[in-house]
Order: structure tokens, then C-alpha cells, then sequence
């Protein structure tokens, strides 16, 4: 009897400190999208019919090592054959999973349900950042790693959201259905954000389509889940759910800005005003391959501090920035960056580091040569 | 013919009793059951896709 | 061993060792079929949003006037072809049925003539059987002169038979350089640039 | 009731002394370095496969370690993540292609002769070759690390584009070199085929032959049928890279999902093929030491063969986030289930053979058990990886690591040292020490759970697979991997002091080494086996099964 409890103990203590562990951070999110919470029911029933199948194996097997030991004298009896017993343990496992196929067919069906959405964003994978489009709103704009190099090298403390904060999040609305449709510049992405649970590959040259509906506001952080490459654990993402008003009243803010800079591109621009915004441009983007200080690192990534070809033959240097350089890991930034940030980070590599061309790049000048 | 089809049908199963396994090597030649299994593969491959399509709606 | 035991057994050796081969062969040559049978699967069932290359006959079907489809159209420029692609549109409503025609501008923006081609992409997949291109630009390469700018256009047919509970259908059409394609011409230029990049 | 067999001379007498009964003139076998570069007898060439898979098990543990040393803290420590990603792809290379298969090929070499009754294999020069060309694969693929631009940094599965267009120029060398170590895998295929098919000794009809033999020609059948579709898909990544095909290229028509169906095609097949022999080794171990015959022993058999057939419909199970239709995810799921029962339900066999049996817990049987209980928990992994919806919040995190390497670490390297715990009085003559082997199980699974066990909740909390560096909530979880990784890469160096002894000295061991319930052929034979065995191949009474 005094077994018994002793056992009962343990089993009460091992099921009381797991559900403790799976509360916070040991199991899968149960999400905030319609579906998330269905995908979590699916992850821990399978769980746990497992645990229970798993308990009766190791049961039966542990039982046997204990009582039937050669050092206790047991005599090995001799049935070596039973097919019933054996079409038992076939057929149960077999309906048990029967029995998932349907819950999981049907959570399968509902993701894959293409009803009409209302709002339809555009996820590119590019190396190593991911850029967002508002389909029909004239907003799109790049969100990249914002985790400063220093922490990453261990020179600083780490921020609390270390290697899952970006510059520029998606801002999504609550309780509306949002359609994805995920494509790539240039190698095979995955976008996964848990608490979310949507993860779709982004595939070079083809377009996959997924959608969300967010239940909750609040902040979801999430990466990229296909390796991509140098810099794939750090392409993250960030998406900011708000309230519908919210997100109506940011999504205007952001189509006033995009027009408003795109009415800026014929007034004369100041060399600091280009340089400032170029910096940081060039941090956010360019810096994970020609490095903080542009010494790059050859052969992969090229120079461009004291680059002479660069500083001699600007038309060659913006044709470059434009259209990238094909078969190589330079995107072309044709239309991921607009005339004037383009015109920044221009500038910016034409006078940073010794390079100081004197030359200021307009964006009136980026504006026509891409109209061209 | 019809104790080959049973035979592969309880090797996709998992189970078979030793004195039909006798049987089976005794007299049954290796290629039939090579080929009655592809066959049964096939079927079986046809029949997951049917039930597919159906659940697909 | 006996000497025609042992001659058994090296017939047997042999006997298994050429039907090995065989397999061997067989499943390499299984491997490359696979490519022509993955491509046929495709655009049998549309998954992959893999669309014909091929025009295909508008069908004269009398419109589904209770639904409204939206088709999205929507263009990429892939890495390293100075050209600019865009749609006259950004998106049609259609009747399931009915057929429409939208223009494309494609122009060059580089100094030198080169080669392009845009993959068309539909998305959702089930959809992608039930949209047939009679024309379309994405059906060979196209060829631009420095600075050259043209309007190609792009005429398709949505099916009647489009399953019901598809409301959107998103072309992506991706623009991608032809390296293949050097006219005698362009090689000259396309070195001299080899060597500056 | 083992069969009777004349008495053979040892080993030492057979190298020197003329064949006892032979008229052909039998040279004296070349000495040192030329003995084993010329070796035509499949023990040496057994042992030769084995100490290069040792070899290859340390420089891929090496790698390893250098990937756990990096991911032991949040921040980037010790390597550039160029070099992280090409410490990952080799791990995984090398383990696969060279630490687990040569080592079932190794064991197949030694032990199908002597299960079977055969006095070799049957091509000798074939056996020797295919050996020899793994040795040039696999320096061929160390080298590309030093190469400019690095080795293969894009995992062991090498998606295109990744591969292709935006691979290091190193990827062709990595191409010849997994080309070199295929041929060698499909000559060793036809070669045990051949073999199994027509070298039996009379009187031993399929049936009757142990486990261990119907596994590997099960695994002989698959490698056949799966190694040329690796071959082929690596030729077309050839062509990719260096004639301006676009296979996987979606600019020139071709498309990338196209390269991963053709790679899974081959993959899932593969991991049976890493798996079956060590359901053979296991299916052997478990009756010996539980003095009970095999529960099942024809479910066992049909099983294994049904298995050979249906791993080839399952393989879309890897790709269930790449943006299949509906119809082909729910089809995998299906499949996937469908396939999943009749191979874990092997399990309940080697529990039920132990039920009401008489246990003894020598070395073999520790390393089956732990094989056993380890191997179902990836199995149950496995289950939950099959339900498709649950997938797409699994796939590409470390739940996948720890699934595959549940199945491939306590699996498939825990059934070959427990093979090799088994053989080694048959090869040595001598018992392994107790002592050691004790401490090297006790040390092994220690370091094993303390690896794997934490990726299980790393995975489920958001870590994706290949990553560098990672989020601070995952720092606990990568703490204990990385010191359960070196615990369990370090115990290894027991398992080498234990051979170099073994083969020395210790405890004689008798021909029947592990006691009257191993009725295999190979018991028959003397230990240490002599150089060659079975050459009068011997009567062969049914034993019943």
C-alpha cells in the first residue's frame, strides 16, 4: 500500500511541476489568432495521449527489467507468438490517430479557407530583412534587425527583447482578417510568428498566400524559420496588433508621409540633411555585409571605404545600388528604398570614411534616372 | 494469388502469424510478393489521395 | 565447394549483380523523368501557382453575374535587370466568365540592350487552372534597347467554373534577367561590364 | 543444438600457416599498410569500415561541439556565423553519410558472412573498393572547408537556391565528394544484395535467416532505390551551378520546391535506411539477454518489408510549410500516420519478447535498452510532427532537432555500439571490460537527455533551427544542451579506450560469448573468428524460430 501512495506522490508532483513548466515558456504559445488556440488543443492532445502510451510502455518494459531478472532467478517462459495481442496493439494506435486525423483535417480546412479579406499585406523575404507592403495603400517600407552589433558582440548589456526588436514593425489590425500573400527577392524565407502561428515559406520567383485574424492587441515577436544564409538568426519580426480605429488613423499617418516624401523629391536637399538619414539607413542595411566602418569583407562583400572605382565613377556606383548586382548577395534596391533615402545613403557612402567626394546626390536626379 | 494479396496486406499492417510466414517462404516466390506489394502500394496510395480529396472539399 | 556448385553460385553473384544495375540505372533515369512528370503535375492540378506557357482559346461561356472576383496584379523586379515593370492597374473586378485586358509597361532603364522575362505566379493555387492567358507578355523573353519603353499587353479569360470560395486571385509576375541570351553584340558589352562590376 | 562445424584454426594460425585442405596456393597476404590497403576479406575490410566511421563519429562531434560552444551563451562568442553555418552543415554531412551508414556497413561486412554461412562476400575486390572510396569522399568534403569562401553552408539538406546561386564556390567539390560517397554506398548495396541472395549456406532459406540479415537486405533494397535519385539530384545542381540550367531556378523556369521533393524523395527513405539495421541489431540483442525467443519474429520480418515500400509515399511530411494544396498536406498527413503505427508498434515486440523472460543486464543489453525507451520518445516526437496543422508551428525549430536526433543518437549510434558491445568477444576474443562499458552507457545517456531533452521546450518556445545566436528566453534551455553535449562527446573517448583494451586482452571469451540463447551462425564460429571462416560452408539444421 505504502508503494502505492509513494508512487501516486510522484506521479502528482511530476504532472503538478509540468503543467507549471508548460505555463511559462516551456510549450508552444496558445496564440492570439483565431486558430492559434485550435493548433495549441491539437499540439497538447497528441501530447498527451503520447505521455499516456509512453507510461504504459515504459510500465510494462521497466515491470519486466525489474521482476522477471536473471539474477533473481526468473525462468524465461516460452510464448514467442500471439497475433491477437499484436493486432491489438496495432489496431488502437491505429484508431487513436484516426481519431486526431479528424480534429486535424478540420483546423487544416480552416486554414486553408481563402474567404475575402480585408486588408491584403505583401511579405518579401530579402537577405536578411523582410519588407512589408500594404497592397492598394502606397505603403510599404523595410523592417530590420534593430538589435545594435555592439550587444550582439557582447560589448554591451542585451536589451530585454535582445535579437526579436526591428526598426520598423508590422502594424496589423485586431479582429479583421489579413491576407499575406509571401514571396523572396532572392533564397527561400520562412515567416513564423508562435504566437501567431502562422509559418508559410517565402519562395523565390513564386507567390504563397496565408492569412491571420489577431484577437488580441499587443506586441508578437517571431523570425525567420528557413535557413537563408549568413545573417538568418537575424532577420526578425515584429508585429504590432492595435485596435481598428488605431490602425486606420496609422495607416493614413503613414500614406500622408509616403506622399509627402514623395513631393519632397524635387526641392534641393542639404548635404547633412542626406548625410544624417543616410547613416542610418546604411547601419540598418548595408552594414551587415560592408561592415559598420565600410571596410566590407572581401571577396563576399566589397569595400567601400577608399573604393576608387566608387568614389571616381558615381553613375557606376548608383547603377549598382539600383539594380544590385545578379548572382551575387547585393539585392538591386529598385523598389525597396524610395528616391529620397536612396539619395541618402548615396551620399552618405560618397562622404563617409574618407571618402569625402564633396558630391551631394539629389533625389530629383534618383527620381528621373529611375524613371528613365 | 489470393494468399500473397492477404500476406502483403498484414506486412502493411505490421502483423503475421510464423506459420503463414512458413508458408509464404515455403512456397511463394520473392518477385510476386515484390510485385503484389507495389501494387498494393499503389492502391493504398490511391485510396489516401481519394479520402484526401474528399476531406479537401 | 564442388566445382559446379561454386559455378551455380557465381552464375546466381552475377545474375543478381546485373539486375542491381539495372535498378541503379532505371532509378537515376527515374530521377531526371521526375523533373518533366513535376512540371506536367503542375499544370494539371495548378499547384505551385504554376501557370501555362502556352495561349489558350477564350471559351465562350455566359457570365456568372452573381459574384464579383477581385484579380490582383502585382510585379517584382528581380536582382540585376535594370528594367522597371508596371501594371495599368493594380487590380480588376471581374464576373467569373468574363475576359479582360491589362497593359504593362516595361522600360530599360540601362544604357545597353538586354534580355528579360517575367514568371507569372497565381495565388491561390486552386485557382490558378481556372485563369486562362490568350496573350501574355510572361510567354517568351522580351528584348529592350537602352532606354527603350513599350506596353505589352496581358488578355485572360476567368472560368465560370472558378470554385466558389475563392473572392481574390493575385498574379505576381517576377522580372528576372535572361543570361542565356548573348547576341554576338551584347557579349562585347556585357565583358566590358564583367570587368568594371 | 548449434550446428556442427569442423574445427577451424585461429586467426593467428590462418594468416601464417597454408590453408588446411585447400589445393590452391595461397600466397603469404601482404604485411602492415599493404595488408589493408589490399584486403579482400570482409572481416578486415568490417573492421576498416568501422574505425573510419569512429574516426568520422569524433570529427563530427567535434563539429558539433564547436556549434553547441557557440550557442552555450546569447551573443556571438567564438565563431562568425558564416563559419557556424558551415559547422552545422558538415555536422550533419558527416554524421549521416559518414559516421552511420559506414558503420551498418561495417557491421553488415562482418556479421552477413557469418550469419549466413558464407566464407566471404560475394564480390571481394568490389568490397574492398567501395570501402576505399569513402576515405577520398570524405577528405574531398573536409577539405572545402579550407577552400576560399568556405565549405557548404547551407545545411545538410542543401536547398536550392541557397545551394545553387548563392552557394560558395566550394559547392562543386561538395557535390563530387557526395557522389563518391554514394557510388560507394550503392557498390556496397549490390554487394550484400548479391550476397544474401545467393551465398547462403544450404539448407538456409530466406527464412531463416536471422534479423539482422533481413534488415540490412531490406536497407540494401532501399539503398538501390534511393542513392541514384541523390545522385541525380545532385548532378542537376551541377548543372545548375556550372552549365546555366535552371532547374531550381525560378528565373530560367525552373523552381526550388521542384529541388526539395526530389530531395525528400531520397531523404525520408534515407532515415529508414539508418534505422532498419539498428532494428536488426536490436531484434538480435534483446532475445539473447532475455533468454526468450523474439516475440513476433514474422511481424517483425513483414513489417520491416512493408516499410521498404511504404517510406517511399511519406515525403512531403518535411514540406508541409513550403505552401502544399490541401489535398497534398492532408494526403502526407495521412500517409505519414498510416506508415508511423506499423513502425512504432515494433516497439511493443521487443517489450512483449522481454516480458517473463530471465534479464540479464551485460553491455549489449544496456545499450538495447536505452535504445528501446530513447528511440520511442522520438517516436512520439514523430507522431506529433505528423499532424499537419501542429506542424506549422514545429517545422525548422529545435522540436525538429530533438525529434531527428532522438531517432539518430539514442536510435540508430546507440544500436551500433550496442552491435559492437554484442560482436566484439567474436572479433577480439575477449570480453570489453565491464567496468568501462558501465561507465560509458551510465555517461553516454546522461549526456544524450541532457543534450536533446531541453531542445523539446527551446523548440516549442520559438527557436528556429540554424540560428547563430539567439533570444534571451532560450538561454537556459541552449545552457544545458551545450553541457549535456560535452559530457556525451567526451564520454565517447571511453568507448575508444574500451576497444584499444578489448582488442589487447581481458576476459577470454568461448565461441557462444554471450551464453547458449544466441543460436545465431556466428556463435558457432570460434572467437576470435578466424580470418577465414565457413570455408567448407556448414550443414544447417532448421532451428525453430
Amino acid at each position: 500500500m505504502r508503494t502505492l501512495l509513494v508512487w501516486l506522490a510522484g506521479g502528482l508532483t511530476l504532472v503538478g511541476s509540468s503543467q507549471v513548466a508548460l505555463a511559462n515558456g516551456w510549450n508552444m504559445p496558445v496564440g492570439v489568432s483565431t486558430l492559434s488556440g485550435e493548433i495549441y488543443g491539437l499540439h497538447m492532445t497528441i501530447f498527451w495521449i503520447c505521455v499516456v502510451i509512453g507510461v504504459v510502455v515504459f510500465g510494462v518494459m521497466f515491470y519486466s527489467l525489474f521482476k522477471f531478472r536473471h539474477s533473481r532467478g526468473a525462468k524465461a517462459s516460452n510464448f514467442h507468438e500471439n497475433t491477437t495481442v499484436e493486432v491489438i496493439w496495432t489496431i488502437v494506435p491505429l484508431l487513436i490517430l484516426v481519431g486526431m486525423a479528424v480534429p486535424a483535417t478540420a483546423t487544416l480546412q480552416k486554414i486553408y479557407d481563402p474567404s475575402e479579406a480585408e486588408l491584403d499585406v505583401m511579405v518579401t523575404g530579402q537577405q536578411w530583412r523582410w519588407r512589408y507592403e500594404y497592397l492598394g495603400e502606397d505603403v510599404s517600407f523595410i523592417s530590420n534587425l534593430a538589435t545594435p552589433r555592439a550587444q550582439i558582440n557582447g560589448e554591451e548589456a542585451r536589451g530585454e527583447h535582445y535579437l526579436l526588436e526591428v526598426d520598423e514593425p508590422l502594424v496589423l489590425p485586431v479582429n479583421r482578417k489579413v491576407r499575406f500573400l509571401f514571396t523572396s527577392d532572392d533564397v527561400m524565407h520562412a515567416w513564423w510568428v508562435p504566437q501567431l502561428a502562422v509559418k508559410q515559406d517565402a519562395i523565390p520567383g513564386f507567390v504563397n498566400e496565408n492569412w491571420v485574424e489577431i484577437q488580441e492587441p499587443g506586441i508578437y515577436r517571431g523570425q525567420c524559420a528557413e535557413l537563408c544564409g549568413v545573417d538568418h538568426g537575424f532577420m526578425p519580426i515584429v508585429v504590432h496588433a492595435v485596435e481598428e480605429e488605431e490602425f486606420d488613423t496609422w495607416l493614413a499617418e503613414r500614406k500622408e508621409a509616403a506622399a509627402e516624401e514623395a513631393m519632397g523629391i524635387d526641392r534641393e536637399w542639404e548635404m547633412d540633411e542626406l548625410m544624417e538619414r543616410g547613416e542610418g539607413i546604411y547601419s540598418s542595411i548595408c552594414a551587415s555585409c560592408h561592415q559598420p566602418e565600410g571596410q566590407g569583407s572581401p571577396p563576399a562583400f566589397p569595400a567601400l571605404a577608399g573604393n576608387e572605382q566608387l568614389i571616381s565613377d558615381k553613375d557606376w556606383h548608383v547603377n549598382k545600388v539600383i539594380n544590385g548586382v545578379s548572382g551575387s548577395a547585393m539585392p538591386s534596391f529598385r523598389n525597396t528604398l524610395n528616391p529620397v533615402e536612396l539619395a541618402s545613403v548615396l551620399t552618405y557612402t560618397r562622404n563617409a570614411w574618407g571618402n569625402d567626394t564633396g558630391e551631394v546626390v539629389q533625389p530629383a536626379e534618383i527620381a528621373e534616372r529611375l524613371e528613365e | 494469388m489470393w494468399e500473397v494479396v492477404k500476406s502483403v496486406l498484414a506486412a502493411f499492417l505490421g502483423v503475421q502469424r510464423e506459420q503463414q510466414r512458413l508458408k509464404d517462404f515455403e512456397k511463394g516466390n520473392p518477385v510476386a510478393f515484390i510485385a503484389v506489394g507495389i501494387v498494393m502500394g499503389a492502391v493504398l496510395v490511391g485510396l489516401i489521395v481519394l479520402v484526401a480529396s474528399l476531406a479537401a472539399g | 565447394m564442388s566445382r559446379n556448385e561454386s559455378e551455380v553460385r557465381e552464375a546466381g553473384v552475377r545474375r543478381t549483380v546485373w539486375r542491381t544495375v539495372a535498378a541503379l540505372v532505371g532509378m537515376f533515369a527515374f530521377a531526371f523523368a521526375l523533373v518533366p512528370m513535376y512540371d506536367a503535375f503542375c499544370r494539371l492540378t495548378g499547384i505551385n501557382g504554376k501557370v501555362d506557357t502556352t495561349a489558350q482559346a477564350i471559351v465562350n461561356e455566359e457570365v456568372d453575374e452573381s459574384r464579383m472576383v477581385t484579380v490582383q496584379f502585382i510585379t517584382r523586379n528581380g536582382t540585376g535587370l535594370p528594367w522597371r515593370m508596371e501594371a495599368e492597374t493594380r487590380q480588376v473586378r471581374l464576373h467569373p466568365g468574363q475576359t479582360s485586358e491589362i497593359y504593362f509597361t516595361f522600360s530599360n532603364q540601362s544604357g545597353a540592350e538586354s534580355w528579360g522575362r517575367a514568371v507569372p505566379s497565381v495565388s491561390p493555387s486552386k485557382a490558378t487552372r481556372h485563369v486562362r492567358k490568350t496573350s501574355c507578355f510572361c510567354f517568351e523573353e522580351q528584348q529592350l534597347q537602352a532606354g527603350e519603353r513599350i506596353e505589352l499587353p496581358l488578355v485572360f479569360q476567368l472560368a465560370r467554373d472558378l470554385p466558389p470560395e475563392v473572392h481574390t486571385v493575385t498574379l505576381v509576375y517576377t522580372l528576372y534577367p535572361v543570361e542565356g541570351r548573348h547576341q554576338p553584340l551584347q557579349a562585347e558589352v556585357q565583358t566590358k561590364q564583367g570587368e568594371e562590376a | 543444438m548449434a550446428p556442427k562445424v569442423p574445427p577451424q584454426p585461429t586467426l593467428e594460425q590462418s594468416s601464417t600457416a597454408a590453408e588446411a585442405g585447400h589445393g590452391h596456393a595461397h600466397h603469404a597476404p601482404p604485411k602492415g599498410i599493404l595488408r589493408w590497403l589490399l584486403t579482400t576479406n570482409h572481416k578486415e575490410i568490417g573492421t576498416l569500415y568501422l574505425i573510419f566511421s569512429l574516426t568520422m563519429f569524433f570529427i563530427g562531434g567535434i563539429f558539433a561541439l564547436v556549434v553547441r560552444l557557440e550557442l552555450f551563451q546569447p551573443g556571438l562568442q567564438f565563431v562568425r556565423p558564416e563559419f557556424f553555418n558551415q559547422m552545422t552543415t558538415m555536422h550533419g554531412l558527416i554524421m549521416v553519410f559518414a559516421a552511420v551508414m559506414p558503420a551498418f556497413t561495417g557491421l553488415a561486412n562482418w556479421m552477413i558472412p557469418l550469419q549466413i554461412g558464407a566464407p566471404d562476400m560475394a564480390l571481394p575486390r568490389l568490397n574492398n573498393f567501395s570501402f576505399w572510396l569513402l576515405p577520398v569522399a570524405f577528405c574531398l568534403l573536409l577539405s572545402t572547408l579550407l577552400m576560399p569562401g568556405g565549405g557548404p553552408n547551407f545545411g545538410w539538406t542543401f536547398y536550392a537556391p541557397l545551394s545553387t546561386t548563392y552557394a560558395p564556390p566550394s559547392t562543386t567539390f561538395f557535390i563530387l565528394s557526395l557522389h563518391i560517397a554514394g557510388i560507394s554506398s550503392i557498390l556496397g548495396a549490390i554487394n550484400i544484395i548479391a550476397t544474401i541472395l545467393n551465398m547462403r549456406a544450404p539448407g538456409m532459406r530466406l527464412m531463416d535467416m536471422p534479423l539482422f540479415v533481413w534488415t540490412w537486405l531490406i536497407t540494401a533494397f532501399l539503398l538501390i532505390a534511393v542513392m541514384p535519385v541523390l545522385a541525380g539530384v545532385i548532378t542537376m545542381m551541377l548543372m545548375d551551378i556550372n552549365f546555366g540550367t535552371s532547374f531550381f531556378n525560378a528565373a530560367g523556369g525552373g523552381d526550388p520546391v521542384l529541388f526539395q521533393h526530389l530531395f525528400w524523395f531520397f531523404g525520408h527513405p534515407e532515415v529508414y535506411i539508418m534505422i532498419l539495421p539498428a532494428f536488426g541489431i536490436v531484434s538480435a540483442i534483446i532475445p539473447t539477454f532475455s533468454r526468450k525467443r523474439l516475440f513476433g519474429y514474422a511481424s517483425m520480418v513483414y513489417a520491416v518489408a512493408a516499410i521498404a515500400i511504404l517510406s517511399f509515399v511519406v515525403w512531403g511530411h518535411h514540406m508541409f510549410a513550403v505552401g502544399m494544396p490541401l489535398v497534398g498536406q492532408l494526403f502526407f498527413m495521412y500517409a505519414t500516420m498510416l506508415i508511423a503505427v506499423p513502425t512504432g508498434v515494433k516497439v511493443f515486440n521487443w517489450v512483449a519478447t522481454m516480458f517473463r523472460g530471465s534479464i540479464s543486464f551485460e553491455p549489449p543489453m544496456l545499450f538495447a535498452l536505452a535504445f528501446v525507451v530513447q528511440f520511442t520518445i522520438g517516436g512520439f516526437s514523430g507522431l506529433m510532427l505528423a499532424i499537419a496543422p501542429a506542424d506549422f508551428q514545429y517545422h525548422d525549430t529545435y522540436f525538429v532537432v530533438a525529434h531527428f536526433h532522438y531517432v539518430l543518437v539514442p536510435g540508430a549510434i546507440f544500436a551500433i555500439l550496442a552491435g559492437a558491445y554484442y560482436w566484439l568477444p567474436k572479433w577480439t576474443g575477449h570480453y570489453p571490460n565491464e567496468r568501462l562499458s558501465q561507465w560509458h552507457f551510465w555517461l553516454s545517456v546522461i549526456g544524450v537527455n541532457l543534450t536533446f531533452f531541453p531542445m523539446h521546450f527551446s523548440g516549442l518556445a520559438g527557436m528556429p533551427r540554424r540560428i547563430p545566436d539567439y533570444a534571451l528566453q532560450f538561454a537556459d534551455f541552449n545552457l544545458a544542451s551545450s553541457l549535456g553535449a560535452f559530457i556525451f562527446g567526451f564520454s565517447q573517448l571511453l568507448f575508444v579506450a574500451l576497444i584499444v583494451l578489448c582488442v589487447r586482452g581481458g576476459k577470454k571469451a568461448p565461441a557462444q560469448a554471450w551464453g547458449d540463447y544466441a543460436t545465431d551462425l556466428e556463435w558457432s564460429v570460434p572467437s576470435p573468428a578466424p580470418l577465414h571462416t565457413f570455408e567448407t560452408p556448414p550443414t544447417f539444421e532448421r532451428p525453430a524460430h
